[in-house]
Protein backbone atom coordinates (compact mmCIF):
# COMPACT_ATOMS: atom_id res chain seq x y z
CA UNK A 1 0.00 0.00 0.00
CA UNK A 2 1.63 3.83 -0.85
CA UNK A 3 0.78 5.96 1.43
CA UNK A 4 0.98 9.84 1.32
CA UNK A 5 0.69 12.08 4.50
CA UNK A 6 1.11 15.73 4.21
CA UNK A 7 0.66 18.67 6.53
CA UNK A 8 1.10 22.25 4.97
CA UNK A 9 -0.27 25.45 4.85
CA UNK A 10 -0.74 25.64 1.00
CA UNK A 11 -3.58 24.62 -1.02
CA UNK A 12 -3.85 20.96 -2.10
CA UNK A 13 -5.15 19.59 -5.21
CA UNK A 14 -7.17 16.32 -4.94
CA UNK A 15 -7.54 16.21 -9.14
CA UNK A 16 -2.93 15.72 -8.57
CA UNK A 17 -3.11 13.79 -5.60
CA UNK A 18 -5.45 11.38 -7.00
CA UNK A 19 -3.93 11.19 -10.23
CA UNK A 20 -0.50 10.10 -8.31
CA UNK A 21 -2.52 7.32 -6.44
CA UNK A 22 -3.99 5.95 -9.46
CA UNK A 23 -1.09 6.54 -12.12
CA UNK A 24 -0.07 3.48 -13.99
CA UNK A 25 -2.04 0.72 -12.52
CA UNK A 26 -4.74 -0.90 -13.55
CA UNK A 27 -6.14 -3.45 -10.14
CA UNK A 28 -7.65 -0.20 -8.56
CA UNK A 29 -11.48 -0.10 -8.75
CA UNK A 30 -12.27 2.40 -6.54
CA UNK A 31 -11.72 5.33 -5.56
CA UNK A 32 -12.94 7.79 -2.11
CA UNK A 33 -12.04 10.78 -1.23
CA UNK A 34 -13.29 12.84 1.13
CA UNK A 35 -12.41 17.04 1.31
CA UNK A 36 -13.39 18.48 4.16
CA UNK A 37 -14.15 22.25 3.56
CA UNK A 38 -14.34 25.67 5.89
CA UNK A 39 -18.25 26.74 6.07
CA UNK A 40 -18.78 30.64 7.13
CA UNK A 41 -21.49 29.13 9.61
CA UNK A 42 -24.46 31.80 7.92
CA UNK A 43 -21.77 34.43 7.07
CA UNK A 44 -20.69 34.28 10.86
CA UNK A 45 -16.78 33.52 10.12
CA UNK A 46 -14.17 35.03 8.24
CA UNK A 47 -11.58 32.14 8.81
CA UNK A 48 -10.86 29.19 10.65
CA UNK A 49 -7.37 29.34 12.05
CA UNK A 50 -6.16 25.74 12.35
CA UNK A 51 -3.30 25.13 14.98
CA UNK A 52 -1.17 21.81 14.73
CA UNK A 53 1.25 19.87 16.94
CA UNK A 54 4.45 19.81 14.32
CA UNK A 55 5.53 16.12 14.43
CA UNK A 56 2.56 14.54 16.10
CA UNK A 57 0.45 15.43 13.75
CA UNK A 58 1.93 13.48 10.66
CA UNK A 59 3.22 10.54 13.62
CA UNK A 60 -0.54 9.98 14.55
CA UNK A 61 -1.99 10.19 11.23
CA UNK A 62 0.90 7.79 9.99
CA UNK A 63 -0.75 5.50 12.83
CA UNK A 64 -4.43 6.09 12.02
CA UNK A 65 -3.53 5.03 8.36
CA UNK A 66 -1.59 2.04 9.24
CA UNK A 67 -4.68 0.63 11.16
CA UNK A 68 -6.62 1.89 7.81
CA UNK A 69 -4.25 -0.43 5.80
CA UNK A 70 -4.31 -3.58 8.30
CA UNK A 71 -7.92 -3.38 8.51
CA UNK A 72 -8.60 -3.17 4.41
CA UNK A 73 -7.42 -4.16 1.66
CA UNK A 74 -6.05 -0.77 0.36
CA UNK A 75 -4.02 0.06 -2.56
CA UNK A 76 -3.26 3.22 -1.79
CA UNK A 77 -4.60 6.26 0.87
CA UNK A 78 -3.47 9.67 0.92
CA UNK A 79 -3.97 12.15 3.47
CA UNK A 80 -3.58 16.11 3.48
CA UNK A 81 -4.20 18.01 5.93
CA UNK A 82 -3.84 21.75 6.11
CA UNK A 83 -3.35 24.30 8.77
CA UNK A 84 -3.10 28.27 9.26
CA UNK A 85 -5.82 30.70 8.35
CA UNK A 86 -8.59 29.04 6.41
CA UNK A 87 -11.28 31.21 4.71
CA UNK A 88 -14.93 30.08 3.74
CA UNK A 89 -15.25 27.80 0.82
CA UNK A 90 -11.37 26.50 1.00
CA UNK A 91 -10.09 22.89 1.51
CA UNK A 92 -9.43 21.67 4.72
CA UNK A 93 -8.08 18.05 4.88
CA UNK A 94 -8.14 15.49 2.20
CA UNK A 95 -8.42 12.06 2.58
CA UNK A 96 -7.82 9.59 -0.42
CA UNK A 97 -8.64 5.57 -0.74
CA UNK A 98 -8.23 3.26 -3.40
CA UNK A 99 -9.17 -0.78 -3.79
CA UNK A 100 -10.44 -3.00 -5.82
CA UNK A 101 -14.00 -2.90 -4.67
CA UNK A 102 -15.64 -0.06 -3.24
CA UNK A 103 -16.71 -1.42 0.19
CA UNK A 104 -12.92 -1.36 1.24
CA UNK A 105 -12.29 2.44 -0.21
CA UNK A 106 -15.35 3.46 1.47
CA UNK A 107 -14.97 2.43 5.09
CA UNK A 108 -11.46 3.11 5.15
CA UNK A 109 -12.04 6.73 3.76
CA UNK A 110 -15.25 7.13 7.07
CA UNK A 111 -12.53 5.59 9.47
CA UNK A 112 -9.91 7.55 8.43
CA UNK A 113 -12.07 10.68 8.81
CA UNK A 114 -13.54 9.57 12.11
CA UNK A 115 -9.98 9.20 13.68
CA UNK A 116 -8.44 12.56 12.21
CA UNK A 117 -11.15 14.35 14.14
CA UNK A 118 -10.69 12.85 17.36
CA UNK A 119 -7.17 11.73 17.67
CA UNK A 120 -4.83 13.86 14.99
CA UNK A 121 -3.55 17.54 16.95
CA UNK A 122 -5.08 19.96 15.08
CA UNK A 123 -7.23 22.61 16.81
CA UNK A 124 -10.11 25.20 14.84
CA UNK A 125 -10.55 28.40 16.52
CA UNK A 126 -12.97 31.22 14.71
CA UNK A 127 -12.21 34.28 12.85
CA UNK A 128 -15.08 36.17 13.09
CA UNK A 129 -16.27 38.41 10.04
CA UNK A 130 -16.62 41.72 12.35
CA UNK A 131 -12.55 41.61 12.74
CA UNK A 132 -12.83 39.78 16.03
CA UNK A 133 -10.98 36.31 17.40
CA UNK A 134 -14.10 33.62 18.08
CA UNK A 135 -13.80 31.18 20.26
CA UNK A 136 -11.75 27.34 19.96
CA UNK A 137 -13.93 25.14 18.14
CA UNK A 138 -15.00 22.13 20.87
CA UNK A 139 -14.94 18.65 19.97
CA UNK A 140 -18.67 17.44 18.96
CA UNK A 141 -19.84 14.32 20.96
CA UNK A 142 -20.70 12.81 17.96
CA UNK A 143 -17.35 12.34 16.71
CA UNK A 144 -16.38 10.43 19.96
CA UNK A 145 -19.31 8.47 19.29
CA UNK A 146 -18.21 7.83 15.61
CA UNK A 147 -15.37 5.95 16.86
CA UNK A 148 -17.50 3.13 18.68
CA UNK A 149 -18.89 1.91 15.82
CA UNK A 150 -15.25 1.07 14.10
CA UNK A 151 -14.21 -0.26 17.79
CA UNK A 152 -17.67 -2.71 17.73
CA UNK A 153 -17.44 -4.19 14.08
CA UNK A 154 -14.51 -5.58 12.50
CA UNK A 155 -15.49 -4.82 8.97
CA UNK B 1 11.65 17.77 30.86
CA UNK B 2 10.33 19.94 27.78
CA UNK B 3 6.60 20.51 28.38
CA UNK B 4 4.61 22.04 24.90
CA UNK B 5 1.06 23.47 25.35
CA UNK B 6 -1.63 24.06 22.25
CA UNK B 7 -5.03 25.83 21.71
CA UNK B 8 -6.50 27.05 24.70
CA UNK B 9 -4.04 25.31 27.14
CA UNK B 10 -1.46 27.46 25.43
CA UNK B 11 -3.53 30.71 26.08
CA UNK B 12 -4.44 29.90 29.28
CA UNK B 13 -0.74 29.05 30.29
CA UNK B 14 0.79 32.17 28.22
CA UNK B 15 3.44 30.33 26.49
CA UNK B 16 4.14 27.67 23.80
CA UNK B 17 6.64 25.33 25.75
CA UNK B 18 8.82 25.50 28.60
CA UNK B 19 11.45 23.15 29.83
CA UNK B 20 11.16 21.73 33.81
CA UNK B 21 12.95 19.95 36.32
CA UNK B 22 10.39 17.70 38.65
CA UNK B 23 10.77 16.82 41.78
CA UNK B 24 10.60 13.36 42.98
CA UNK B 25 7.65 11.22 42.70
CA UNK B 26 6.37 13.19 39.61
CA UNK B 27 5.50 9.75 38.00
CA UNK B 28 2.55 9.68 35.61
CA UNK B 29 0.64 12.27 33.52
CA UNK B 30 -1.25 13.16 36.08
CA UNK B 31 1.18 13.84 38.86
CA UNK B 32 2.61 16.11 36.68
CA UNK B 33 -0.72 18.26 36.28
CA UNK B 34 -1.27 17.92 39.95
CA UNK B 35 2.64 19.31 40.08
CA UNK B 36 1.77 22.18 37.36
CA UNK B 37 -1.50 23.02 39.14
CA UNK B 38 0.63 24.41 42.24
CA UNK B 39 2.76 26.75 39.91
CA UNK B 40 0.45 29.65 39.60
CA UNK B 41 -3.08 30.56 38.54
CA UNK B 42 -2.27 30.08 34.97
CA UNK B 43 -1.79 26.35 35.23
CA UNK B 44 -4.84 26.00 37.71
CA UNK B 45 -6.98 27.61 35.01
CA UNK B 46 -5.54 25.74 31.96
CA UNK B 47 -6.28 22.34 33.66
CA UNK B 48 -9.46 23.09 35.86
CA UNK B 49 -11.06 20.90 33.98
CA UNK B 50 -8.16 18.12 34.38
CA UNK B 51 -10.50 15.47 32.70
CA UNK B 52 -10.91 17.61 29.56
CA UNK B 53 -6.96 18.47 28.62
CA UNK B 54 -5.46 15.82 26.66
CA UNK B 55 -1.61 14.58 27.12
CA UNK B 56 0.76 13.54 24.91
CA UNK B 57 4.67 11.75 25.28
CA UNK B 58 6.68 12.16 22.49
CA UNK B 59 4.08 12.66 19.97
CA UNK B 60 1.63 9.13 21.19
CA UNK B 61 -1.86 9.76 23.19
CA UNK B 62 -1.24 9.45 26.73
CA UNK B 63 -3.66 8.33 29.34
CA UNK B 64 -3.36 10.07 33.01
CA UNK B 65 -1.98 7.05 34.84
CA UNK B 66 0.56 6.90 32.03
CA UNK B 67 4.19 6.97 33.53
CA UNK B 68 6.40 9.50 32.31
CA UNK B 69 9.75 7.94 33.03
CA UNK B 70 12.38 8.77 29.80
CA UNK B 71 9.67 11.23 28.31
CA UNK B 72 11.28 13.95 26.14
CA UNK B 73 8.52 15.90 25.11
CA UNK B 74 5.00 16.26 26.91
CA UNK B 75 2.27 17.77 25.12
CA UNK B 76 -0.69 19.24 26.41
CA UNK B 77 -4.24 20.27 25.16
CA UNK B 78 -8.04 20.38 24.39
CA UNK B 79 -9.83 17.59 22.77
CA UNK B 80 -8.79 17.77 18.88
CA UNK B 81 -11.05 19.08 16.99
CA UNK B 82 -9.44 18.96 12.98
CA UNK B 83 -10.68 16.77 10.35
CA UNK C 1 -30.66 20.43 -3.49
CA UNK C 2 -29.09 20.54 -6.84
CA UNK C 3 -28.66 17.78 -8.38
CA UNK C 4 -27.05 16.62 -11.78
CA UNK C 5 -27.39 13.50 -13.42
CA UNK C 6 -25.20 12.77 -16.86
CA UNK C 7 -25.28 9.41 -18.93
CA UNK C 8 -22.11 9.92 -21.71
CA UNK C 9 -19.34 7.99 -23.21
CA UNK C 10 -16.80 10.42 -22.79
CA UNK C 11 -14.76 10.70 -19.92
CA UNK C 12 -15.38 12.90 -17.06
CA UNK C 13 -13.30 15.32 -14.55
CA UNK C 14 -14.07 14.39 -11.40
CA UNK C 15 -12.01 18.13 -10.42
CA UNK C 16 -14.70 19.78 -12.66
CA UNK C 17 -17.85 18.59 -11.69
CA UNK C 18 -16.48 19.10 -7.69
CA UNK C 19 -15.96 22.63 -8.37
CA UNK C 20 -19.46 22.69 -10.51
CA UNK C 21 -21.20 21.45 -7.43
CA UNK C 22 -18.70 23.81 -4.66
CA UNK C 23 -19.27 27.28 -6.53
CA UNK C 24 -20.29 30.57 -4.97
CA UNK C 25 -20.92 28.66 -1.68
CA UNK C 26 -19.76 28.84 1.42
CA UNK C 27 -22.44 26.16 3.82
CA UNK C 28 -20.96 22.96 2.38
CA UNK C 29 -18.39 21.48 4.65
CA UNK C 30 -18.09 17.79 3.45
CA UNK C 31 -17.91 16.75 -0.43
CA UNK C 32 -17.02 12.91 -0.85
CA UNK C 33 -16.42 11.59 -4.46
CA UNK C 34 -16.83 7.80 -5.78
CA UNK C 35 -14.98 6.62 -8.70
CA UNK C 36 -15.31 3.55 -10.41
CA UNK C 37 -12.61 2.48 -12.78
CA UNK C 38 -12.05 -0.34 -15.27
CA UNK C 39 -10.10 -2.93 -13.99
CA UNK C 40 -7.43 -5.26 -15.96
CA UNK C 41 -8.18 -7.95 -14.07
CA UNK C 42 -4.58 -9.33 -13.84
CA UNK C 43 -3.87 -8.16 -17.26
CA UNK C 44 -6.46 -10.54 -18.73
CA UNK C 45 -9.33 -7.81 -19.58
CA UNK C 46 -8.20 -4.93 -22.81
CA UNK C 47 -11.99 -3.77 -21.98
CA UNK C 48 -14.99 -3.46 -20.78
CA UNK C 49 -18.11 -2.75 -22.81
CA UNK C 50 -20.56 -0.86 -20.86
CA UNK C 51 -23.99 -1.41 -22.28
CA UNK C 52 -27.26 0.91 -20.98
CA UNK C 53 -30.98 1.42 -21.88
CA UNK C 54 -30.57 4.73 -22.69
CA UNK C 55 -33.57 7.15 -20.93
CA UNK C 56 -34.40 4.52 -18.05
CA UNK C 57 -30.50 5.11 -16.76
CA UNK C 58 -31.55 8.58 -16.46
CA UNK C 59 -34.84 8.09 -15.17
CA UNK C 60 -33.97 5.53 -12.41
CA UNK C 61 -30.11 7.47 -11.25
CA UNK C 62 -33.07 10.81 -11.15
CA UNK C 63 -34.89 8.12 -8.82
CA UNK C 64 -31.62 7.08 -6.98
CA UNK C 65 -31.19 10.85 -6.39
CA UNK C 66 -34.08 11.70 -4.99
CA UNK C 67 -34.10 8.70 -2.38
CA UNK C 68 -30.70 9.25 -1.23
CA UNK C 69 -32.24 13.41 -1.09
CA UNK C 70 -34.98 12.21 1.12
CA UNK C 71 -32.77 10.81 3.05
CA UNK C 72 -30.00 12.72 4.24
CA UNK C 73 -29.49 16.50 4.00
CA UNK C 74 -27.55 16.93 1.47
CA UNK C 75 -26.31 20.07 -0.32
CA UNK C 76 -25.84 19.01 -3.77
CA UNK C 77 -25.33 15.52 -5.84
CA UNK C 78 -23.49 14.50 -8.95
CA UNK C 79 -23.30 11.29 -10.97
CA UNK C 80 -22.08 10.53 -13.56
CA UNK C 81 -21.90 6.76 -15.60
CA UNK C 82 -20.05 6.25 -18.92
CA UNK C 83 -21.33 3.79 -21.28
CA UNK C 84 -19.08 1.79 -24.23
CA UNK C 85 -15.76 0.52 -24.53
CA UNK C 86 -13.89 1.64 -21.19
CA UNK C 87 -10.44 0.75 -21.21
CA UNK C 88 -8.45 -0.55 -17.95
CA UNK C 89 -7.21 2.47 -15.49
CA UNK C 90 -10.24 4.56 -17.29
CA UNK C 91 -12.57 5.83 -14.98
CA UNK C 92 -16.47 4.69 -15.40
CA UNK C 93 -18.80 6.12 -12.70
CA UNK C 94 -18.88 9.05 -10.99
CA UNK C 95 -20.89 10.10 -7.39
CA UNK C 96 -20.07 13.48 -5.68
CA UNK C 97 -21.97 14.56 -2.80
CA UNK C 98 -21.78 17.16 -0.77
CA UNK C 99 -22.98 18.00 2.72
CA UNK C 100 -22.63 20.30 5.43
CA UNK C 101 -21.19 17.66 7.43
CA UNK C 102 -19.02 14.53 6.62
CA UNK C 103 -21.77 11.89 8.23
CA UNK C 104 -24.37 12.37 5.50
CA UNK C 105 -22.03 12.90 2.98
CA UNK C 106 -20.65 9.51 2.82
CA UNK C 107 -23.51 7.30 3.61
CA UNK C 108 -25.54 9.12 0.84
CA UNK C 109 -22.35 8.63 -1.87
CA UNK C 110 -22.21 4.88 -0.66
CA UNK C 111 -26.15 4.45 -0.56
CA UNK C 112 -26.23 5.60 -4.20
CA UNK C 113 -23.53 3.15 -5.16
CA UNK C 114 -25.06 0.41 -3.72
CA UNK C 115 -27.84 1.42 -5.74
CA UNK C 116 -26.83 2.36 -8.27
CA UNK C 117 -24.95 -1.28 -8.71
CA UNK C 118 -27.84 -3.38 -8.64
CA UNK C 119 -30.73 -0.79 -10.17
CA UNK C 120 -29.24 1.53 -13.00
CA UNK C 121 -29.60 -0.30 -15.83
CA UNK C 122 -26.08 -1.09 -17.00
CA UNK C 123 -24.16 -4.12 -18.13
CA UNK C 124 -21.09 -4.57 -18.14
CA UNK C 125 -19.21 -7.07 -20.63
CA UNK C 126 -15.24 -8.42 -20.64
CA UNK C 127 -13.23 -7.94 -23.92
CA UNK C 128 -9.94 -9.59 -24.04
CA UNK C 129 -6.43 -9.55 -24.07
CA UNK C 130 -6.21 -11.94 -26.62
CA UNK C 131 -9.04 -9.31 -29.22
CA UNK C 132 -12.20 -12.20 -28.71
CA UNK C 133 -14.90 -11.36 -26.62
CA UNK C 134 -15.50 -12.22 -23.05
CA UNK C 135 -18.33 -12.89 -20.73
CA UNK C 136 -21.23 -10.71 -19.68
CA UNK C 137 -20.43 -9.84 -16.01
CA UNK C 138 -22.36 -11.44 -13.50
CA UNK C 139 -24.25 -9.81 -10.98
CA UNK C 140 -22.28 -10.43 -7.91
CA UNK C 141 -24.56 -11.80 -4.59
CA UNK C 142 -22.86 -9.26 -2.71
CA UNK C 143 -24.17 -6.56 -4.50
CA UNK C 144 -28.04 -7.32 -3.34
CA UNK C 145 -26.64 -8.00 0.31
CA UNK C 146 -25.04 -4.32 0.48
CA UNK C 147 -28.92 -2.80 -0.24
CA UNK C 148 -30.01 -4.81 2.76
CA UNK C 149 -28.32 -2.53 5.46
CA UNK C 150 -30.40 0.50 4.11
CA UNK C 151 -33.56 -0.92 3.72
CA UNK C 152 -32.78 -2.38 7.57
CA UNK C 153 -31.74 1.48 8.63
CA UNK C 154 -32.86 5.07 8.34
CA UNK C 155 -29.69 6.36 8.84
CA UNK D 1 -46.63 -2.64 -27.62
CA UNK D 2 -42.89 -2.11 -27.77
CA UNK D 3 -40.31 -4.69 -26.06
CA UNK D 4 -36.92 -3.98 -26.20
CA UNK D 5 -33.79 -6.69 -25.00
CA UNK D 6 -30.33 -5.78 -23.37
CA UNK D 7 -27.33 -7.76 -23.03
CA UNK D 8 -27.17 -11.33 -22.84
CA UNK D 9 -31.61 -11.42 -23.28
CA UNK D 10 -30.88 -9.31 -26.38
CA UNK D 11 -28.30 -11.80 -27.87
CA UNK D 12 -29.83 -14.33 -27.33
CA UNK D 13 -32.79 -13.03 -28.61
CA UNK D 14 -31.21 -12.10 -31.51
CA UNK D 15 -32.73 -8.54 -31.71
CA UNK D 16 -32.81 -4.78 -30.39
CA UNK D 17 -36.49 -4.49 -29.88
CA UNK D 18 -39.75 -5.69 -31.74
CA UNK D 19 -43.37 -4.42 -32.00
CA UNK D 20 -45.93 -7.17 -30.98
CA UNK D 21 -49.66 -7.39 -30.67
CA UNK D 22 -50.37 -9.43 -27.64
CA UNK D 23 -53.15 -12.33 -27.80
CA UNK D 24 -56.10 -11.89 -25.21
CA UNK D 25 -54.94 -13.04 -21.53
CA UNK D 26 -52.29 -11.27 -21.27
CA UNK D 27 -52.18 -9.53 -18.16
CA UNK D 28 -49.20 -9.59 -16.44
CA UNK D 29 -45.14 -9.40 -17.25
CA UNK D 30 -44.78 -13.33 -16.21
CA UNK D 31 -48.22 -14.17 -18.35
CA UNK D 32 -45.51 -11.68 -21.35
CA UNK D 33 -43.14 -14.02 -20.68
CA UNK D 34 -44.75 -16.94 -20.88
CA UNK D 35 -46.40 -16.31 -24.32
CA UNK D 36 -42.80 -15.35 -25.22
CA UNK D 37 -41.06 -18.63 -24.80
CA UNK D 38 -44.30 -19.78 -27.53
CA UNK D 39 -42.32 -17.62 -30.02
CA UNK D 40 -39.31 -19.59 -30.86
CA UNK D 41 -36.21 -21.59 -29.07
CA UNK D 42 -34.16 -18.14 -28.95
CA UNK D 43 -36.87 -16.54 -26.74
CA UNK D 44 -36.80 -20.54 -24.78
CA UNK D 45 -33.44 -19.62 -24.53
CA UNK D 46 -33.61 -16.10 -23.35
CA UNK D 47 -35.75 -16.72 -20.86
CA UNK D 48 -34.48 -20.18 -19.53
CA UNK D 49 -33.83 -18.87 -16.19
CA UNK D 50 -36.81 -16.71 -15.90
CA UNK D 51 -36.79 -15.56 -12.68
CA UNK D 52 -33.12 -14.27 -13.57
CA UNK D 53 -34.24 -12.62 -15.76
CA UNK D 54 -35.78 -8.51 -14.70
CA UNK D 55 -38.53 -6.27 -16.97
CA UNK D 56 -39.48 -2.89 -16.74
CA UNK D 57 -42.18 -1.25 -17.60
CA UNK D 58 -41.92 2.56 -19.74
CA UNK D 59 -38.28 2.87 -17.74
CA UNK D 60 -39.55 1.48 -14.00
CA UNK D 61 -38.55 -1.84 -12.82
CA UNK D 62 -41.61 -4.34 -12.76
CA UNK D 63 -42.34 -7.64 -10.73
CA UNK D 64 -43.31 -10.48 -12.47
CA UNK D 65 -46.90 -10.07 -10.96
CA UNK D 66 -47.07 -6.31 -12.62
CA UNK D 67 -49.70 -5.88 -15.07
CA UNK D 68 -49.04 -4.48 -18.16
CA UNK D 69 -51.99 -2.72 -19.27
CA UNK D 70 -51.36 0.84 -20.98
CA UNK D 71 -47.63 -0.14 -20.99
CA UNK D 72 -45.88 1.55 -24.14
CA UNK D 73 -42.49 -0.03 -24.09
CA UNK D 74 -41.41 -3.68 -22.09
CA UNK D 75 -37.68 -4.43 -21.92
CA UNK D 76 -36.21 -7.33 -20.14
CA UNK D 77 -32.72 -7.39 -19.45
CA UNK D 78 -30.62 -9.20 -17.05
CA UNK D 79 -29.56 -8.08 -13.58
CA UNK D 80 -27.62 -5.09 -13.65
CA UNK D 81 -23.77 -4.74 -13.61
CA UNK D 82 -23.03 -1.08 -13.63
CA UNK D 83 -21.77 0.82 -11.25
Amino acid sequence: MSVTIQIQADPFDTARETALLTARRADIGAVVSFVGLCRDEGGRLSALELEHYPGMAEAEIRRIAEMAGERWPLLGLTVIHRHGMIRPGEDIVLVLTASAHREAAFSAASFLMDYLKTNAPFWKREHLRDGTKGAWVEAAARDDAALERWERTQG
Amino acid sequence: MKLVYFAWVRERIGRTDETVELPEGIETVSDLVRWLKTRGEEYEYAFENEEIVRAAIDHVHAKPDRVIAGAREIAFFPPMTGG
